[in-house]
């Protein structure tokens, strides 16, 4: 595997070497209880209030408004549900947008099921939401707005501060869930006026099955998984010691390197951007050509299809997604791409190649080479292409 | 989601693309909405698939069985190809996964249309009966669903 | 470390180390995503299923009936909030008994206050539920009969396949709580009918943060994690594959060995008992003497308090524990020593010695030798010990 | 939680065990339903507490607390024993965790319960004030908890 060109760092990200030896020691000798008063307990416990102070500080959060999870979709359901929940003698209505994960928008399908109400911000052509939508959403009953930081799919990035903003004016909680901006993007959660914050490990070379949840302090929601008294009582279950350190490690990794990344992901973004765009005809970049994750690059070519250019690229050892990687294998067109307006044959005609720290220059080129052929032999096959 | 190593051969490599020259029946089925469409034609005579050739726009299972599908029916006559099922055109590529079984259905259906359109052309009058009933529950959630 | 006796295996178990080679693949070069299309990602999909098949055929179950989940906590919460809210409409009675973990009796709490009714059954001062008591607590209402496999606190094991009978005969859906029961006791969902049933990895020698929820064919439930297509729908979330392979492979070794670790943890355990009854004076042995888990030995001392005697075990590198591990720490005695009818200031001064596979004679001689001073020592101390 | 070294080594070591034999002064607080008992013995001689013994029925947090305590008043002038708050009992132990923090009211009040019984031995008619008036939250959900 050591030609695999991966490119598809928004789907999920290598565990980091130097991350994975930190989680070594608490999967082998360290495997005490954290809630166990005995030594080796007791170790576990250092090594989770250690991992929730440096989690706290890469988030300019207090420690104790960090709650570890198993992931993006458990952090996303508990904001969620435990706001509604606990707030819904206030009100009943929630804003968001029409382009987030699908972690937000079932779990909000699922509260319209219960009597919720919810309004579907919508986006314009590069996947920006208005501010003026946001107030003019706004109602007496509006207990909840969540917008993502930045979108998995057009790497769109959100105006979250001006968000959060009207949100605190408002009264209204605000939640982000900032899976893709971790790691891509500065955040600090209290001079941003954020409520609550999801994230997960695997997306910036952290283990699968880690997440977090960072609450305001003060806030109060309802738990979401009820039980033991871990997590200050809010999130109950045996913590996971070695994805807890190894979160808090990726984490720190990542936000110190944010600006070297940035600055290196841009540009080879740009780079591919242009490139693509001057080799390949009928193609549209999909998403903010600025305001866009560093590592995002996001195309829809016409007349073909993206699974097959996805099998193409394959077969010469380069991984990619269209769309987001969960809804792979299904037969709807992507909901993020409709809500910017392209039509579903062109929808369906996309690619995404998500950059990662570990993509250099060379494999971009490999891949300015591979994709104009592909895309000409799949476009030859298709019935639509009259070129 | 798992392709067959014959689906991913037929994919990589697949037989008899592009349109027939002098073709005598052609047939298109699916649509981009659905992110499907197979479109055959066949040169046929005496009753003979003498030619077939396809164009696919889908995924790597729409372009398999289409090449499946038009490397079972040549050679063969109408009324054998007619017989060609969904079903058998899955079996020969080792099988699909469960979302792409719809694919299968619409390359037995674009066989079927392209001799529809032969018979119409020929002014036979003859009814070839659609190979999609609602059969698989894969198009079962999308109302804009129709075979065209 | 190396002289650690850690007799706390209730808790958690130590990763075996032939599971941990297993995940090793997955948390380096075989990180793809699981529901990505291309060959890195099918890699993990490929394991994904043969670590379902693995787990069904442990549990007697087909693959489909599998879902993997963070833990045993979270496994509870979605079996009964799932099974709830889809169930609402037909009653909003549910059955339990007085002696379950937190994650069952907090997510009851919680129901409750949604407006669910909830019966307790008692047990008797071994622990054990009673047939009887069942049959009438049953109503037109009742929706959901949850009893534990076997308690994690005093080890006696309850009637499952009685109970699971009952409620088949009512057309009540009956889920298991069987997380300290895996690997202790042979189980078979279809034979048993059980209709749903909860594990967790970290409690037989598997990764921390893994849990499954067996869902029998047929029955459904809603989700409780909303998002991404995973787990065919039901439970959103990247997939953790490293811990999903571990699961599975900790889960088969720990079935397979079942015969020869109950044969031998069984002789450790009556060993104990019986020559802690011989030593020490004022002590009761809680949980059924016979109908109880193999690794599982409970005893109150009078006149002394839980925490004191695990921190001098904890001195002579002997760990153990008090209760059930996320509530050491809180000034509740145990609800389940309370359950059986000791007296508060007897709960209090209880000791759990749980035996994993790993444990040894000699160590168990090292606790003999150790426990009789500490309890005496500590009991010289004691303003209600007049001996 | 964790505790620190000193409340460890007073725990494994505690100072002052057992019952001082003639003692003018013999307080017990808590109860045994809580978890939590501590008798504390003195004798004190020219209103200064000569010798102070406990014993403690209780966490580690508890014995280390009654250990310490019983250190810092022993030679003590009666008044300045009083003076003994559970924040300095906590402080000399380099802290405890928050769930303990009732252990040091205990000790601040087993040593007011004991002078207490000294007073009213001596026919000395003054009210030690009590220590806990509900001041930490560790034992606010419990409905059964009253010092005796
Ligand atoms: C009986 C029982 N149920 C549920 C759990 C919860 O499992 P976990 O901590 O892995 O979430 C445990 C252990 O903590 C348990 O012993
Ligand atoms: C924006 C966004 N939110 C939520 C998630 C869910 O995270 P996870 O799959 O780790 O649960 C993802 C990724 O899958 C994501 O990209
Ligand atoms: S292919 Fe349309 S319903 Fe089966
Ligand atoms: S010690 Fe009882 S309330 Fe503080």
């Amino acid at each position: 595997m050591n030609d695999l060109i991966y490119f598809d760092n928004a789907a999920t990200t290598p565990l980091a070497k130097d991350v994975l030896d930190k989680m070594m020691p608490y999967l082998t000798d360290n495997y005490g209880n954290a809630s166990s008063i005995y030594e080796i307990g007791r170790r576990s416990r250092a090594a989770i209030d250690e991992a929730r102070d440096r989690v706290a500080k890469c988030l300019g959060a207090d420690a104790s408004e960090i709650y570890f999870t198993s992931g993006g979709s458990e952090s996303d359901n508990w904001a969620i549900k435990g706001l509604c929940s606990a707030k819904k003698s206030k009100g009943n209505h929630i804003i968001t947008t029409a382009i987030e994960h699908h972690a937000i928008l079932h779990t909000l399908k699922a509260l319209e099921k219960e009597g919720f109400e919810v309004t579907y911000l919508p986006v314009d052509e590069d996947g920006l939401i208005s501010i003026d939508d946001l107030k003019n959403a706004i109602k007496d009953t509006t207990i909840l707005i969540t917008i993502m930081f930045a979108n998995n799919e057009i790497g769109t990035i959100e105006p979250i501060e001006e968000a959060a903003k009207i949100a605190k004016e408002k009264g209204i909680t605000f939640h982000t869930d900032a899976v893709q901006a971790i790691g891509a993007v500065k955040i600090n959660v209290h001079e941003m006026g954020i409520d609550m914050l999801s994230l997960s490990a695997h997306k910036f070379n952290g283990p699968k099955g880690m997440g977090a949840l960072y609450i305001r302090k003060g806030l109060r929601i309802n738990n979401f998984i009820n039980g033991g008294a871990q997590e200050s009582g809010r999130r109950a279950g045996t913590e996971n010691t070695p994805g807890i350190v190894g979160l808090s490690y990726a984490l720190e990794k990542s936000t110190a390197g944010i600006d070297e990344k940035v600055k290196k992901l841009t540009a080879l973004r740009d780079y591919a951007i242009e490139e693509i765009e001057k080799t390949i005809p009928y193609c549209r970049l999909n998403g903010h050509r600025t305001k866009r994750l560093c590592g995002n690059i996001n195309f829809s070519f016409r007349f073909i299809e993206g699974e097959s250019l996805l099998l193409m690229l394959d077969m010469k050892h380069i991984a990619a997604s269209s769309g987001s990687a969960c809804t792979s294998g299904s037969l709807d067109p992507s909901h993020v791409l409709l809500a910017i307006g392209l039509p579903h044959e062109i929808a369906h005609g996309s690619l995404r190649i998500s950059l990662g720290v570990q993509n250099t220059k060379e494999e971009i080129d490999v891949l300015l080479k591979e994709l104009p052929k592909i895309v000409d032999r799949l476009r030859q096959m298709s019935p639509l292409y009259e070129g | 989601m798992m392709y067959s190593e014959k689906v991913l051969d037929h994919f990589s490599n697949p037989r008899n693309v592009g349109e027939v020259e002098n073709a005598n029946a052609v047939g298109q089925v699916g649509n981009a909405k659905c992110g499907d469409i197979m479109k055959i034609s066949m040169r046929i005579e005496d009753n003979i698939i003498k030619d077939v050739k396809f164009k696919t726009f889908g995924c790597g299972a729409a372009v398999a069985t289409s090449s499946m599908a038009t490397e079972l029916v040549k050679g063969k006559s109408v009324d054998d190809a007619l017989k060609l099922t969904n079903k058998a055109v899955m079996e020969a590529l080792d099988g699909l996964p469960p979302v792409k079984v719809h694919c299968s259905v619409l390359a037995e259906e674009a066989i079927g249309a392209a001799i529809q359109n032969y018979y119409d052309n020929a002014g036979i009058d003859k009814k070839v009966k659609k190979g999609c009933d609602g059969c698989c529950s894969s198009c079962g959630g999308h109302d804009e669903h129709h075979h065209e």
